[in-house]
């Protein structure tokens, strides 16, 4: 059981936990950032044991690169030294704990019963191309719309943060 | 005898034409009664005759299914039916008859034609029915009639009084007879009076059952024939006009507690401890409502405590065994009671007044009615020779043979008492002195008196059918085929006919003493506190309405609390509720996203663990 | 082949989202809260590179649509910031539980 | 011959009527009650006909019409009856009976209308809806559409109170509206827990399906759930006969509302309740029932002894009335609770019973509040002298209330007692005290507004008019000839009776 590919797993799932749990209990927004780092960094290892190596490369080039930048950008333009929580909403906290952890259990509970035979597949061989081939003759449609909802993303995103600019300039 | 069951219908067609009818026909609608109530008379004659000499014939139908059970509805007519059914119609004529003349000048005079032929009609169909459902069915439909005539001058307080008071009471007692009849039936299986007759016989039942039912069916004979504790009613049912009083109140209604009795004889001596319940209510009801009697001043307040006391009688008859002593004396008392509250409405009908202090002398002013009256007071005093005496003998003997010495004695008791407060009325009302504001007395229409000289023949012959010295006919024809019922006559030591008559001879000459010679005190009974406790009746009605009424109204008002205040609270409880929770969801509305979607979350994750716990499906 | 079995995958996955649901729900910085849900994507997208391979029948589907799961998120992302500014310009804070305007 | 038109036309006749209606102008008063009344005929033709075409020894079931309606999902391929809504109605003898009674009373309390004093047009719109709604809910053959018409008969209703009632109508309509909303809820919350374990809401599918593990094609339905679902429907129906603690809002209607109106509420709106019971309770769940027995027999005493106290101290006539209806809807749940051939019957028969009487009662009640303007027992007293005729139906009114034999209400008080008896004798026994106190407040309050001495302002008043003859005379007539001939009813109720009774088990 103890094979190397499950020390691999082990080792790269305790860092993506380790992540988000500062992700919870750091109270320096920077610090958070970096430790979520580590978790989406820990996830793309996550998706090569899982033989899914291009979906590895992409999540490293979006999350660990793209969205976390974005995301720092984002709290460095807005006010971010402001690190305390909101006083008297410990209540609603440890209700959603409560929640969430019911939750888990009820889904571990799921999870555990469940028994999936592993099946021969040819995943991990050209990956990437299987990914093309599919991209681009089963799921061209929705690969094409993608496109245009990254466009509507990008116009929208600039719209809404220039709209208030000539507004405030139509004020002034 | 095959169509007896036509009898009851030609009242019922006199209740129903003169109700659509009798504002056009008014005061000759008395006709229409009088003709249709004959005809019942002539028939009920021809079936008694015919029933000498055939079986009893019963016939029936189909009334109601219940699943696999059967309700029928027919008519019998056996020994005591057809003897019923005479005495019954041939009262009502009698009172249709008088009534004409008695009710001159009322209003509402076919109303009153109709309410009669409505009780008429009930009464019938109650003799002649051949199970405990359709006795029920007309004993109840007997007390509205009885109803409806006590409350007829209905713009009077007391008439809707004592109108509610009578069918209250006795409607306490149906209770008891329809728990004891629906009992019954689910021992038996049938209302039927022969398969109760046989299963009783036969030992289906077991005893205790028979005792409870037997009792509680008592109960309604109580309710109905006014014995104590539920006979409060009765007296105060005198507020109905006076042939009424005659009709229902002496002769036929009340006495169809006793019939009701007689009718489930062979149930009642299965049980040894329901006879002795009926023999002991019996003698408390006598000397209990003749000791009233005594001191009463309404004339027909006497009458009617009499009619208690003789009822009692006959209870105590039954009770004993005494079958045959108990509906001899229905009869008989059927006729002499009926001749004197008739010949009490001929004096009222004379003098407007029902107090017997303000009356005296009117012997000579009436000189039909006097001699009727003491025909009729001779008679319920039990002097030989007289119906009453012998009816009244016979049931001493069965008191005496039923081995109650203490009941015999009672009885014999009451019967002192009943001689004495009769004679006390005839002497008050007809002796001594006549009052000088009654001057225009005059003596009622010959149609008021014919029927009374026909009840005064009766009440002087109808004691001859069964004699120790003539045969014992009637008694040995009501229990022809029957061995149930007992002897027919039962032969008595002979001094318990000569203690009758000294009884009531002496009660006669104790009233003469006081009330006619006058030389006795009439404040015989000395303590004053005695007399008050009779007048007042025992203060009887006093105790209920200062127990059971007060007890009634002190719940329904605590019901009333609880539901203004404690259902209603709660309701408002319940809505108080719904708002503080509206509230506090309105408090959480904050606004925020993130609460919205916390609260939402767990209330995902509380179904999601609930599901999971339960397995998803309940 | 693989030692590792598919739900030690799909527990990791559910942590992961556990933690991002935590933070989304109680975290004061919108920042963080929109990081948050990113986390959360992450687990689904693991759970679908899970079931691709370890499915009944194992395809690259999975893997698709977790790609395309990612490109919505990078778009979900930068709207989300988007948003985030100018409600930043309005209000001059980026706390979650100033922005009630939904109450009135 | 293709009679299944015959109960489309029957129920949905008087929307002809608001049609028509809708085209009167408002203040012709004389036409649109005439209209009104007309719109009633009818429906009451038809059911008579239907009626007599059962005497005539043919089956009902010539009558029973379905069209497909609605699908839900797409089981449809599968089976066309799975998960799909039928527009079914039929008739069985009791809910024959229930339907010709509607119309029957519906009529006569389109008669009883020439009462109200404004805005007839709206009035005999929306009493034309409710009778729609009062007959689909005893036609429909299936749960949904039995709930359609069971809600029809809402709306309505509040606005009848609401707008036509007296002082406090608003109130009475309100919690009217509540009561019966949160029951109505109840009832949806049963209909479709049930529909979507089955697939079907035919109520003899239903019936079939439920108690039958083996023909349930999807999860079988516990035990517990069985008991959770009848108790829902016993609440959802509670609320409508009303069991006590659940009474209170039918006191304002009755004392608010219309007195033409609450004929029909107390005829027949409230025996919805006991129709449910019968029909859904006892034909979907019989096991469940039969151990309710005990509960509903003591609810049914309670329900008398209560309502027989309260109406004892009460001071307006029509409060007494109101109590009485409780007092008499505790005869129906006695019969229900003993679980016999005697006490459903008695029970049934209690239904069309009270719905006879409480008509003619409040109807006579409508009659003397036009005359004398009050209700109130201490302003009334000595109305025979006036009215005697009215004065004398009043008294025959409360005697067949009372149970007086040779009227409907002794035929089926003694069934319901007698039924009971064989069952549980001590709890029947308490119940007889019920009887007792029956004639005590109906006496009490009868003779309290017809006896005694005669107020001086009524002594002009006129008796019955010629129109008002109609139903005091129809409704005194069908109470009288249950009462001697019960069999009229206990014939059509055979087959009912008998399948009730084989689910049961007896």
């Amino acid at each position: 059981m103890m094979s190397g590919e499950f020390i691999a797993f082990m080792g790269i799932a305790l860092v993506a936990v380790i992540g988000g749990v500062l992700l919870l209990n750091l109270s320096n927004v920077m610090h958070m950032m970096v430790a979520l780092v580590f978790t989406f960094v820990s996830i793309a290892g996550i998706y090569v044991l899982l033989s899914a190596e291009f979906v590895a490369a992409v999540q490293i080039l979006i999350y660990a690169g793209a969205i976390t930048i974005i995301m720092l950008f984002g709290i460095m333009l807005t006010r971010h030294e402001d690190t305390s929580e909101a006083p008297g909403s410990s209540w609603r906290k440890f209700a959603v704990f409560l929640g969430v952890l019911g939750f888990a259990a009820v889904l571990y509970f799921g999870i555990y019963n469940l028994d999936l035979p592993q099946m021969e597949n040819t995943l991990h061989e050209k990956n990437t191309m299987q990914i093309g081939e599919a991209l681009y003759s089963k799921f061209v449609i929705p690969f094409e719309l993608t496109s245009v909802l990254l466009l509507v993303a990008l116009i929208g995103s600039i719209m809404l943060a220039k709209k208030d600019d000539e507004k405030e300039g139509d004020k002034e | 005898m095959e169509n007896a069951w036509i009898i009851p219908l030609f009242p019922l067609l006199s209740f129903l034409f003169l109700l659509l009818f009798g504002k056009r026909f008014k005061e000759s609608s008395a006709y229409v009664g009088m003709l249709l109530t004959f005809a019942s008379l002539v028939y009920s004659l021809l079936v008694l005759f015919e029933r000498f000499s055939s079986p009893t014939y019963k016939q029936e139908g189909v009334w109601l299914t219940i699943g696999d059970v059967q309700l029928t509805a027919g008519f019998e007519v056996n020994q005591l039916n057809a003897l019923m059914l005479v005495i019954v119609s041939l009262v009502s004529f009698l009172v249709h008859t008088y009534s004409k003349g008695y009710m001159h000048g009322e209003e509402r005079f076919p109303v009153f034609y109709a309410y009669l032929g409505l009780f008429t009609f009930a009464m019938l169909g109650l003799v002649l029915s051949p199970n405990l459902l359709q006795t029920y069915f007309f004993w109840e439909l007997v007390g509205v009639g009885s109803f409806l005539l006590i409350g007829f001058y209905f713009y009077k307080d007391e008439a809707k009084a004592a109108a509610k008071k009578a069918f209250i009471m006795t409607r306490i007692g149906d209770v008891g007879l329809l728990i004891g009849m629906i009992l019954l039936f689910w021992q038996v299986g049938s209302f039927e009076y022969d398969a109760i007759f046989a299963a009783v016989a036969a030992g289906e039942v077991a005893q205790g059952m028979i005792t409870l039912t037997a009792i509680l069916i008592f109960i309604g004979a109580v309710g109905k024939s006014g014995q104590f504790p539920l006979h409060t009613w009765l007296p105060d049912a005198m507020e109905g006009p006076t042939p009424v009083s005659a009709l229902i109140h002496a002769a036929t209604m009340v006495a169809a507690g006793v019939y009701l009795v007689a009718a489930l004889f062979p149930l009642f001596t299965a049980s040894d401890v329901a006879l002795t319940t009926i023999a002991v209510i019996g003698a408390i009801t006598a000397i209990f409502a003749a000791s009233i009697g005594l001191v009463q001043t309404d004339i027909k307040r006497v009458l009617a405590y009499s009619t208690v006391s003789q009822l009692g009688y006959m209870m105590l008859a039954l009770g004993s065994a005494g079958y045959v002593a108990g509906v001899f004396h229905l009869m008989t008392h059927a006729f002499f009671k009926a001749l004197l509250f008739l010949a009490a409405g001929s004096v009222i009908h004379a003098v407007h007044t029902q107090n017997i202090e303000e009356m005296g002398g009117l012997w000579k002013k009436l000189r039909v009615t006097g001699p009727l009256f003491l025909i009729g007071t001779l008679a319920i005093s039990g002097v030989p020779l007289f119906s009453g005496f012998f009816s009244k003998d016979e049931i001493l003997i069965a008191a005496w043979e039923g081995g109650h010495p203490i009941l015999f004695l009672l009885a014999v008791i009451a019967a002192f008492f009943t001689a004495f407060y009769m004679f006390r009325l005839f002497f008050m009302v007809f002796t001594g002195k006549s009052r000088s504001e009654m001057k225009n007395v005059h003596e009622s229409p010959s149609l008021m008196t014919l029927p009374m000289i026909v009840l005064a023949v009766l009440a002087v012959v109808s004691g001859y059918v069964n004699t120790p010295w003539f045969g014992t006919f009637l008694g040995d024809w009501l229990v022809e085929g029957n061995e149930a019922l007992g002897h027919g006559h039962v032969e008595g030591p002979a001094w318990i006919m000569i203690v009758a008559t000294v009884v009531s001879l002496a009660g006669i000459y104790l009233s003469w003493l006081i009330y006619g010679k006058k030389s006795l005190s009439r404040n015989w009974l000395g303590a004053q506190t005695l007399y008050k406790v009779l007048y007042n009746k025992y203060y009887i009605d006093e105790f209920y309405s200062m127990t059971i009424v007060k007890v009634t109204k002190g719940f329904s008002h605590f019901l009333r609390y609880i539901d203004t205040y404690l259902v209603e609270g709660i309701v408002l409880g319940v809505t108080a509720f719904v708002q503080t929770l509206g509230r506090l969801g309105a408090k959480l509305q904050t606004g925020q996203v993130q609460t919205y979607s916390a609260v939402a979350f767990i209330g995902l994750a509380i179904l999601m663990v609930i599901f999971a716990l339960t397995g998803g499906y309940l | 082949m693989s030692g590792v079995p598919a739900s030690a995958f799909l527990s990791l996955a559910l942590i992961l989202f556990c933690i991002g649901l935590y933070g989304a729900l109680t975290k004061r910085n919108t920042v963080i809260v929109l990081v948050s849900i990113e986390l959360m994507l992450n687990a689904v997208n693991i759970n679908l590179v899970t079931f691709s391979k370890y499915g009944m029948m194992p395809n690259i589907t999975g893997q698709v649509f977790a790609l395309f799961a990612m490109s919505v998120a990078a778009a979900e992302a930068a709207v989300g910031l988007a948003i985030l500014f100018a409600l930043y310009r309005n209000k001059k804070s980026v706390n979650i539980d100033e922005m009630d305007a939904m109450k009135n | 011959m293709d009679l299944s038109y015959v109960l489309t036309l029957l129920v949905f006749f008087p929307v002809l009527g608001m049609v028509v209606l809708a085209f009167i102008p408002n203040t012709q008063e004389k036409t649109i009650k005439l209209v009104g009344f007309l719109a009633t005929l009818p429906t009451l033709l038809l059911s008579l006909a239907v009626y007599f075409h059962y005497l005539a020894g043919k089956s009902l079931e010539d009558f029973s019409v379905m069209k497909h309606w609605i699908q839900f999902g797409g089981f449809g391929e599968m089976d066309k009856n799975f998960f799909a809504v039928h527009y079914e109605l039929g008739l069985d003898g009791f809910s024959m009976i229930m339907v010709l009674l509607t119309s029957i009373i519906a009529t006569l309390a389109a008669v009883a209308s020439i009462h109200i004093k404004k805005e007839w047009k709206g009035y005999f719109m929306l009493f034309l809806l409710l009778e729609v709604g009062m007959l689909g809910v005893f036609a429909a053959e299936n749960l949904i559409l039995f709930f359609i018409f069971f809600e029809i008969t809402l709306i309505p209703m509040f606005f009848l109170i609401g707008k036509w009632g007296y002082f406090e109508k608003e109130r009475a309509a309100y919690s009217f509206l509540i009561y019966n909303g949160l029951g109505s809820a109840v009832l949806l919350i049963v209909i479709m827990v049930l529909f979507a374990r089955t697939g079907t809401s035919n109520i003899d599918v239903l019936a079939q399906i439920v108690n039958n593990p083996d023909q349930q094609m999807m999860a079988p339905i516990s035990d517990t759930m069985k008991f959770g679902l009848l108790f829902a429907l016993l609440v959802a129906f509670g609320v409508k006969l009303p069991i006590f603690p659940l009474h209170t809002w039918m006191l304002r209607v009755h004392v608010q509302a219309p007195p033409s109106i609450v004929m029909l509420h107390s005829g027949i709106l409230l025996k919805i309740g006991a129709f449910g019971l019968i029909r859904f309770g006892m034909g979907i769940f019989p096991e469940q029932f039969k151990t309710l027995g005990l509960l509903l027999a003591i609810l049914g005493v309670i329900n008398l002894l209560y309502g027989a106290f309260l109406a004892f101290v009460q001071k307006d006539f029509k409060m007494v009335l109101a109590y009485s209806s409780i007092s008499h809807m505790g005869i129906v749940l006695i019969g229900l609770g003993a679980m016999n051939e005697a006490g459903i019957q008695g029970a049934i028969f209690q239904v069309v019973s009270h719905g006879l009487i409480s008509a003619l009662l409040f109807f006579l009640v409508s009659v003397f509040y036009e005359r004398t303007d009050t209700t109130l027992l201490e302003n009334l007293g000595g109305i025979a002298k006036g009215m005697p005729i009215a004065a004398g139906f009043l008294l025959a009114g409360a005697m067949a209330s009372l149970g007086l034999p040779g009227m409907s209400g002794f035929v089926s008080e003694f069934m319901a007692f007698l039924g009971l008896f064989e069952e549980m004798p001590w709890v029947a026994a308490v119940g007889a005290i019920g009887i007792i106190m029956t004639a005590v407040y109906l006496l009490r309050a009868v003779l309290g507004i017809t006896f005694g001495k005669s107020h001086r302002e009524f002594t002009g008043i006129t008796d019955l008019r010629k129109v008002e003859w109609v139903p005091v005379i129809t409704l005194m007539a069908l109470i009288v000839l249950i009462g001697v001939y019960p069999s009229v009813l206990s014939e059509p109720l055979k087959t009912t009776l008998d399948a009730i009774m084989l689910g049961l088990g007896g």
